[in-house]
């Protein structure tokens, strides 16, 4: 399931629902990213993320189709804020359970690289009384073609 | 829409230095996306970075694209920078 | 921070806790593995988890200061149960926090299957009137040589 | 503990088999866990497989260790089988 949405999330109430994904569950491995106090310029205090609605649900359901095929993923849940979000703020949950550890690990860790360069959100950083939109980085295209 | 025309969407940066949300383009034969960057960067001004140094990327009716992806009536196009978000 | 105990464990606790690790935490990576139907045996009721009290607490801070000497570890966390255990129960618990989700998916992974061949916990399946002694998997000790 | 003996722990299936959690033995030089185990697998009976086919994991005083770690008057040794933890 793939939700993107303005309001805060609660990881609790999507880990117990992954949890909840019956008996041959044997390994739930999550992320979450928050805002950090560092991005490409110091001092930032807050973000604002736009998307392409409707692409972006698409796309995200296409990474979790895909490592669907690569990995035993018997649940998979994605939620990511888009608007206005201040520092230490959550900004994106990825969970999947699985049989066995490694194939969770694997799914959520990929679903997470690739959602970074394929996912049409875009972040503009907030300092003080400037914003400036985030470049992508180099070493997130790494990241996500080693899943290749 | 007309069944004569596209859509062509921008998104983050280039929306906000273009000032366009979405415009309507008529649809000719054996269009491209290519053709309509080339297009619209003819019109020069901030226009031009469409064609110019910075990547952009294309997706057509909400799925990725290229330069050389066909183009018809009723497609939404859509313009914009390397993606940033997670 | 390790723990080892009969009583269950929330990870909405220990999310929260990893998350209130500062400013700088731009990324938590969790996993929790939990009692499975389908173990050595078919039809596992449940689980008894015996432990080295006292090394097991000394292997896991091992494996953390390892972890924090390879990745960005801003904080960990360990969590592993023991005693008897029903089907789909909570058994382990590790959360990682990091700036970057790089390191946290690598650190919390790596303390994950470290764990499995490193730290002295046993455990015996429970299949109605029987019980066993699960034996190591070859899987665990691969993943596990994967990260020398 | 008296300083002139170690103690020897067992842990999960071998000490069910061994009906042995702990037993103090007497410490005497040179002595290494390769000897503890050779010793005590001359006992017979389910003794014998702390040298049979079956991995036996050693640790004294809670770190990991080998056949060949020597130990000494005081030390915990421990043999197990491999872990199952997580």
């Amino acid at each position: 399931m793939i939700t993107v949405q303005t309001d805060d999330f609660d990881p609790a109430a999507e880990y117990q629902a992954l949890r909840d994904s019956g008996a041959g569950t044997g390994a739930i491995a999550t992320f979450t990213g928050l805002v950090r106090d560092s991005g490409d310029l110091q001092g930032v205090t807050g973000l604002y993320l736009e998307h392409y609605p409707g692409m972006t649900e698409q796309v995200i359901q296409g990474l979790i189709d895909q490592a669907s095929q690569r990995w035993d993923v018997r649940k998979a849940r994605v939620i990511h804020r888009v608007g206005r979000l201040d520092l230490c703020d959550q900004i994106v949950f990825v969970g999947v359970c699985s049989a066995h550890r490694g194939d969770s690990f694997a799914a959520c860790e990929f679903i997470m690289d690739a959602l970074k360069t394929s996912a049409p959100f875009w972040k503009k950083e907030i300092t003080g009384d400037t914003e400036h939109w985030v470049e992508q980085k180099a070493s997130d295209r790494d990241r996500s073609q080693a899943w290749d | 829409m007309s069944t004569e025309t596209l859509t062509v969407r921008f998104f983050a940066r280039l929306r906000e230095e273009l000032d366009t949300e979405s415009l309507e383009l008529p649809a000719s034969p054996n269009l491209t996306t290519g053709d309509i960057l080339a297009e619209l960067a003819s019109r020069g001004g901030p226009w031009s970075q469409l064609q110019g140094d910075q990547p952009v990327m294309i997706a057509v009716n909400q799925a990725m694209a290229k330069p050389s992806t066909p183009v018809k009536a009723g497609d939404e196009v859509a313009f914009f920078p390397p993606v940033t978000g997670g």
